[in-house]
């Protein structure tokens, strides 16, 4: 099994080992600049009031490592920043683990806040990751809520 | 195996592997199907295609996302043998 | 020396030995949530060209940690937040560390971005902390430019 | 030491320590230093007092921002005796 798919650069990274927020945040630090901005997006406990026992993140991984490259090089040349780290994790995730760390070094904070903001609100739109979560009693892919089978459809559906 | 020699009237019939990820997956019970189309199908041929293969795959008014070659491609893009085709259900990475 | 001024529920810390990001944002992570954004503030090596050897921070440590908990409060209040954690160092700190780091644990992405950005801006504004820059051939209290004498200045105290 | 009756025609004073930080600190010299104002003082006739014994502490034009027991006060705020008082420097924190 794959255990992590770094690339050259060790800017992305797609693994399904824990991701280390210290090692993203040290690699776009620069004595030149003075502003590190850092997400960490870790994984509920619950949804809905249902008790989640766990995360399944399945990715398309040669897809979603070049989506998080595209969305690294939009942002770097959008912001003017020194530098961009991912990190998404993948596999079987436990409740309260980091499940994406983004960091982004920047010579002004103001630029470093938007481009981390708005890094995490891209690779949650166009990168090929999908997580279910898993309860007692079942378990659902999460963000089809929009894309679940209503009744009509099941309906239309029958005479097919 | 179809080829362009095979019946002077036949359009060329090109062989292509879809892979389905998560849900798509687990809705249509496979990791990838073969798939045969006319040479010159579009994504939109593509996705026709696969309803009427997994009829409950998505609802009829949810666009079923295409990549070919690992990039997000239009409804209107051209298929070519040896494309690398993946259906993309609605992302939740993060 | 005092080397550490943690408040009680240790969520603010005013200390002259190095700040490790990592203890600010596991102090605000939460299982019921799931988003966390840290600021790290870094010292730079250079001013207008000038290179910087090492950064001398000064605070009015009592005043100083009770803004801290009062920006915290604030913003707490005002975004719905689960935690904050901040921290700030003093005294000789060198090039490219980290002199300043706010943690922000939020149930949404967003209110966690702008009150982290909010944060480290009030920081700046009300908090009584001085640094001051050390070049090869002198120094300088930094931000405190429109604060100089100009010539107009010397001048007009020579009659007094 | 001034008091209510050391004479009936003065003023109570009140004695008051000021304590510098940072840039007020080195362009004064010192890190502290006694001041003796009129009771009733307010942080403005401190902050007149200050420009008097060190002229050179601010230009002009520059508002020399004081806290009174660790908050910032607004020139009009009356002191007593015993207040801490400390003399703020644009802070340029983080």
């Amino acid at each position: 099994m794959r255990q992590s798919n770094m690339r050259e650069d060790n800017m992305i990274e797609l693994t399904a080992q824990p991701l280390d927020p210290d090692k993203f945040t040290s690699a776009v630090r620069r004595s030149t600049n003075g502003a590190v901005v850092t997400f960490l997006g870790t994984t509920r406990d619950n949804f809905e009031g249902k008790r989640v026992l766990t995360l399944e993140y399945e990715a398309f991984d040669e897809m979603a490592v070049k989506k998080l490259e595209e969305v690294r090089q939009e942002l770097l040349a959008e912001f003017g920043l020194d530098e961009i780290a991912i990190g998404h994790r993948t596999g079987t995730v436990g409740i309260g683990e980091i499940s994406l760390v983004v960091a982004v070094g920047s010579p002004h904070r103001k630029q470093g806040f938007y481009a981390c903001h708005k890094a995490v609100d891209r690779i949650k739109e166009v990168v090929p990751i999908w997580k279910k979560e898993v309860y007692q009693d079942g378990s659902r892919w999460v963000a089809c809520e929009d894309h679940e089978f209503a009744p009509e459809h099941e309906a239309a559906l029958e005479g097919i | 195996m179809p080829g362009s020699d095979w019946h002077y009237n036949q359009p060329m019939m090109m062989q292509l592997t879809v892979r389905l990820f998560a849900l798509y997956r687990e809705r249509a019970g496979v990791r990838e199907f073969p798939l045969e189309l006319p040479g010159g199908a579009t994504v939109a041929d593509l996705t026709d295609a696969v309803r009427l293969r997994f009829p409950r795959l998505a609802p009829p008014d949810v666009q079923i996302v295409v990549a070919v070659n690992a990039d997000y491609a239009e409804p209107e893009t051209a298929l070519n043998p040896g494309d690398d085709v993946c259906l993309i259900p609605p992302v939740s990475g993060g």
